[in-house]
């Protein structure tokens, strides 16, 4: 029995920590699936998150999860800034420049935070953050349950925004057809500066959680850019169930291959099965 | 008058120019300026070959790493067993093109920006490999502590000059021989078209895989000289996102798809790296503003924007 | 009555004066000029390549010409975003209907009311085109993509008249559809002029085309070719040459 | 009675829940010019995808020379001698006429590049475009690129080429230019399968007609049957 007890500890993890992983992954989607852009600066605009949530607690004294009131706005604006100075001026150009402009974007913030902070790692560490309880004698951290709460949360949010609001079904149908939407009086620049906005919004809530889960450095950024990434290859583009579900098998795939292979290694399925997810079927195993 | 650069116009001027790259060593230049120039061609080796994929085959591949990351192990091997170590980078650089077909299974089924991700995930994966796996040696070598490259007592900066320099050389002068036989044909029609270029008989899949192996080749020699140099490697330095920026830097800075682009893109790259070394996040902060102003004032880069200016200069077009 | 109308001095609705329309370095659309009067149905036919698909992109403001101007109600629309146009009261169906595959009927026709002053009107332009298309009421929570090519036309023009427009653009309707079904959407169309809409419509099918409209152009190799009530068009050699000839 | 170089036999394919082409069978006899026509969105195109190899069809057998071609690759039909040109051309928009041809010659056909170069500039001849050799696909007009098409076309040494509009847009003054050079395609034994609204051509090229309506063949004939088949007249006029 013990054996068994000992595999309820990473599947019930894994399981939670996925959610962290979803999170982490739905603005990387939400900006691929309506403007067909990759985001390689998403991660470090999470990290960007964590550090403001860290500068938030450490000098300010407030609450990494309270700071997310202003956190959301500042990083939603600096998203609706970067799609709308930067990014729309180049979709026209051809395919790589986006992705090159948001190359440059990644290096710049991880070199801010890297002069403002320092590489030292840090982390969120609130009392809350440290604490654990005990279920059915697995024990977990309280973080990690507040992961998947947090990433329900915001994943029920969006969906709704998406499905109820003239906002949300408009940014769904230009993800479905762009020039069709504009015909039908939606104006497509605001709605692709909106989009991002909202995908850093979902980035700032991801980064606060991360940094409560884990220590971070300046260039932590890139880790979890492909663990979305792995995400988003397993559940498929610009669907929120799989990025769900993607973000769980992937967390899995970590504490399983942590615990039978040893904490080094715990990355190296997940990789595995995004590579192989990759050859048997590009377009993800939720992807349309 | 005109800027004559390097390998570009056929004759004397590249012959002279190369000659005094090679006796440079002997001329008594400080080892500081070997160093610059070392480094200098070792990039552009790598930039060439990016430039050959990203630039004139539509791949937008983000593995180079794993190219340099396995060339340098695979030197380390063969040192170790007590081989010469130019045998390691010849074997570094065959292992390397392995590598590339055998990743091409998964990432060649994907198009575009889907191939961009998925060969982003490899060195990531590769990193761990050989944080794990200690391929010659006892617990003390090897994982995260990294391999001592044995073997090269005796070799002094300017052997690792003459090695960079012939690497920088031997891809520029193989991307002339690419672009003007039939793969680059084939290629510049695919870049061009794809559908019609298969229509007319060209196996895109098949031209693709030449310059992603040519590509993993001679970033493998060039990688297996960096760490030659380097005389040291460990997996998280060396599967590292920072090589694809530099390669990236280099070539769109220069000028993507455009053969004279990574040379003039890594002169910058080079320079910028020693002017700011004191200051290394402010080099990358400074390389990532240059990167992003590029891509919205000039996309096609340096090169690209001169020559666009010389043809709005001049109505007649250009003819070889 | 075509002939009369044309004399009589009346204010055009859509002026399109001498406009010249690029691809990149290409040209497509040679000093092309176009009217439409409220109340009019206008036709422009054309074959493949011709540029009509073109032109009414330029109304739409989805390409912005070279030279010329556009003026719809007596408003210089030339360099307006489409989502502006679309404010206006000029609305695209177009070619391939391009509708929201995944979403729901009714979400489709939705989105057709996004522009502000069409959202107030939601309720009342849904009812009107149930009224005009009742299959679409009946399907209204289904996928767009689930239903057969008829019904999609259907939902496409729908949406178009969600958006409450004064003149409404369609880019070949009977594309791969069955005749009754053509017939049927025909059919609509002059209902749907009753209500007050002007329309001007791009039709490959020449007959057709000279069936329903009150005027027509005739538009070759970017360039207009010949125009006129109907009823001339009919008669006119030219035309009957390109019955095949289109 | 000779083997036909191409049968088509019950070839369906749908787009979602179009039917784009609808179990439509056909046969090319070696030498043939056939006629393909039909209103916008009969299928024309789309049944050139699918011989092309752009498309698979869901079902149906496409045999070209004995070779089941459907779903194979388009460069391996290209080799196995089925070339086409493209309604809107496509050309390589960055390369020279030539450079267009010689892509055609080299991959295509499997020329070393001397003689890909001789043999394209051969086929500018034919095509009427030896004085635009030099010039950039992209510096090219819309009807000097139509020309391109077909020369790339033959470039690959075909033995069926699919033309797909090559008239359209053409006056009246260059139609029997165009006409001249179809034939000599012919005369050089390539069966051609021809795409045309312009009726002139039709009449004076072809030897047999298909005519498609929604996905469907709705005749075949000589030009002369075809002009005068009720079917074809309600297809085209409603």
């Amino acid at each position: 029995m013990t054996a068994l007890g000992n595999l309820a500890t990473p599947l019930v993890m894994g399981v939670l920590l996925g959610g962290l992983y979803g999170l982490i992954a739905l603005g990387l989607s939400l900006v691929f699936g309506v403007m067909r852009l990759i985001n390689v600066a998403h991660g470090d605009l999470v990290i960007l998150g964590t550090y403001f949530a860290y500068f938030a607690f450490t000098i300010l004294g407030i609450d990494p999860i309270l700071s997310l009131f202003i956190g959301m706005p500042l990083l939603f604006a600096l998203g609706f800034a970067i799609q709308k100075y930067l990014m729309s001026r180049s979709f026209g150009i051809s395919m790589e420049v986006p992705l090159i402009i948001a190359f440059g974007i990644s290096l710049i913030i991880q070199n801010v935070n890297q002069i403002i902070w320092t590489p030292l790692s840090r982390g969120l560490t609130t009392s809350y953050a440290l604490e654990s309880f005990v279920v059915g004698g697995v024990r977990i951290p309280l973080a990690y349950l507040l992961d998947f709460i947090a990433a329900l949360i915001v994943m029920l949010l969006l969906s709704q925004f998406l499905r109820r609001t003239y906002l949300g079904k408009a940014i769904v149908a230009a993800s479905q057809d762009t020039r069709a939407a504009q015909l039908m009086g939606i104006n497509t620049a605001r709605i692709y500066a909106l989009t991002f906005g909202i995908a850093m919004a979902t980035a700032a809530v991801a980064g606060v959680f991360l940094g409560i889960t884990f220590p971070f450095t300046p260039i932590s950024g890139i880790a979890f850019l492909i663990i979305a990434f792995g995400v988003i290859i397993i559940g498929g583009l610009g669907s929120m169930l799989g990025t769900f579900i993607g973000g769980i098998v992937l967390g899995l795939a970590q504490t399983l291959g942590g615990y039978f292979l040893g904490a080094a290694a715990q990355m190296l399925i997940a990789y595995i099965i995004v590579l192989v997810v990759l050859a048997i079927r590009p377009q993800g195993i939720f992807g349309r | 008058m005109k800027v004559a650069i390097p390998g570009l116009r056929g004759g004397l001027v590249p012959l002279v120019i190369v000659v005094v790259l090679v006796v440079l060593p002997i001329l008594g230049v400080p080892r500081a300026w070997l160093l610059y120039l070392f480094l200098f061609f070792v990039y552009l080796a790598m930039a060439n070959m990016w430039n050959l994929l990203a630039g004139y085959s539509g791949l937008i591949s983000l593995c180079q790493p794993a190219f340099i990351g396995l060339a340098g192990y695979t030197l380390v091997i063969i040192t170790w067993n007590g081989l010469p170590f130019y045998l390691g980078i010849i074997a570094g650089a065959i292992i390397a093109a392995a590598f590339a077909l055998l990743i091409s299974i998964p990432v060649f089924r994907l198009r575009g920006i889907y191939f961009a991700i998925g060969t982003l995930v490899v060195p990531e994966a590769l990193r761990i490999v050989f944080f794990l796996w200690r391929p010659v040696g006892g617990a003390l070598h090897g994982g995260g502590a990294g391999y001592m490259v044995k073997g090269l007592a005796g070799i002094s900066m300017s052997g690792f000059y003459w090695m960079a320099l012939a690497i920088g050389i031997t891809s520029i002068f193989l991307m002339r021989v690419i672009l003007r036989s039939r793969l680059g044909l084939g290629l510049a029609a695919i870049r061009d078209n794809d559908n019609t270029a298969a229509s007319s008989g060209v196996d895109v899949f098949r031209l693709k895989l030449y310059s992603f192996v040519i590509g993993a080749f001679v970033t493998g020699i060039a990688g297996a000289i960096f760490y030659i140099y380097q005389g040291y490697i460990e997996p998280v330095s060396t599967f590292t996102i920072r090589w694809t920026m530099i390669l990236i830097l280099s070539t769109v800075i220069g000028g993507i798809g455009i053969e004279e682009g990574p040379i003039v893109g890594t002169v910058i790259v080079v320079i910028l790296h020693f002017l700011l070394a004191r200051y290394a996040g402010l080099s990358l902060l400074i390389q990532g503003i240059i990167l992003v102003g590029i891509m919205l004032l000039a996309p096609q880069g340096i090169m690209g924007f001169i020559r666009k200016a010389r043809a709005s200069r001049s109505p007649v077009t250009v003819s070889h | 009555m075509g002939k009369l109308s044309q004399e009589m001095p009346q204010e055009a609705l859509l002026k399109v004066s001498n406009i010249d329309v690029f691809h990149g370095s290409l040209q497509v659309l040679w000093d092309v000029s176009l009217e439409v009067k409220p109340g009019e149905i206008v036709a422009l036919i054309g074959s493949n390549g011709s540029g009509k698909s073109t032109l009414l992109n330029v109304i739409s403001g989805l390409i912005h010409p070279a030279k010329g101007s556009i003026e719809f109600d007596g408003r210089h629309i030339t360099t307006l975003d489409p989502f502006q146009v679309v404010a206006l009261g000029v609305t695209q169906v177009p070619e391939g209907r391009r509708l929201f595959p995944d979403l729901s009927v009714l979400d489709n026709l939705i989105i057709g009311s996004y522009s502000r002053n069409a959202r107030s009107k939601r309720e009342q332009n849904l009812k009107m085109v149930y009224e005009h298309f009742p299959i679409l009421k009946y399907r209204k929570d289904q996928l767009a993509k689930t239903l057969s090519g008829g019904e999609q036309q259907m939902l496409a023009l729908g949406r178009g008249l969600m958006s409450d427009p004064r003149l409404i653009l369609l880019d070949e309707m009977s594309l791969g559809l069955a005749p009754k079904v053509t017939d049927e959407l025909y059919k609509a169309l002059s209902e749907i002029r009753e209500g007050g809409i002007t329309i001007l419509f791009v039709e490959q099918n020449v007959r057709r085309s000279l069936k329903e409209a009150d005027r027509a152009y005739i538009i070759e190799v970017g360039r207009i070719v010949l125009s006129g009530n109907v009823a001339e068009l009919r008669e006119e050699e030219g035309v009957k040459k390109a019955y095949f000839g289109l | 009675m000779e083997a036909p170089i191409l049968s088509v036999v019950g070839v369906t394919k749908r787009f979602g829940g179009l039917v784009a082409v609808n179990d439509l069978s056909f046969d090319v006899r070696a030498g043939d010019i056939l006629g393909l026509m039909g209103p916008n969105g009969a299928g024309k195109s789309t049944l050139l995808n699918i011989i092309g190899g752009e498309y698979k069809p869901d079902s149906g057998i496409v045999k070209f020379k004995g070779h089941d071609i459907a779903g194979l690759s388009p460069h391996k039909i290209c080799h196995l001698g089925i070339a086409r040109t493209y309604q809107i051309p496509r050309p390589f928009t960055n390369l020279t006429a030539l450079q267009n041809t010689m892509v055609a010659a080299i991959f295509g056909r499997g020329l070393e590049k001397s003689a890909a170069e001789s043999e394209a500039t051969k086929v500018l001849d034919i095509t009427e475009l030896s004085e635009k050799k030099e010039v950039v696909a992209k510096d090219l007009a819309a009807l000097t690129l139509k020309r391109l098409e077909l020369a790339r076309a033959l470039a690959t040494k075909p033995a069926l080429v699919m033309i797909d509009e090559v008239a359209a847009g053409l006056i009246e003054a260059e139609i029997p230019k165009i006409l001249d050079i179809l034939k000599e395609i012919n005369k050089m034994g390539i069966s051609i399968i021809l795409v045309e609204h312009v009726m002139r051509v039709m009449m004076e090229a072809v030897d047999r007609i298909i005519v498609m309506d929604n996905g469907v063949k709705i005749a075949e004939g000589t030009p002369k049957e075809i002009m005068e088949d009720r079917k074809v007249i309600e297809a085209y006029f409603g």
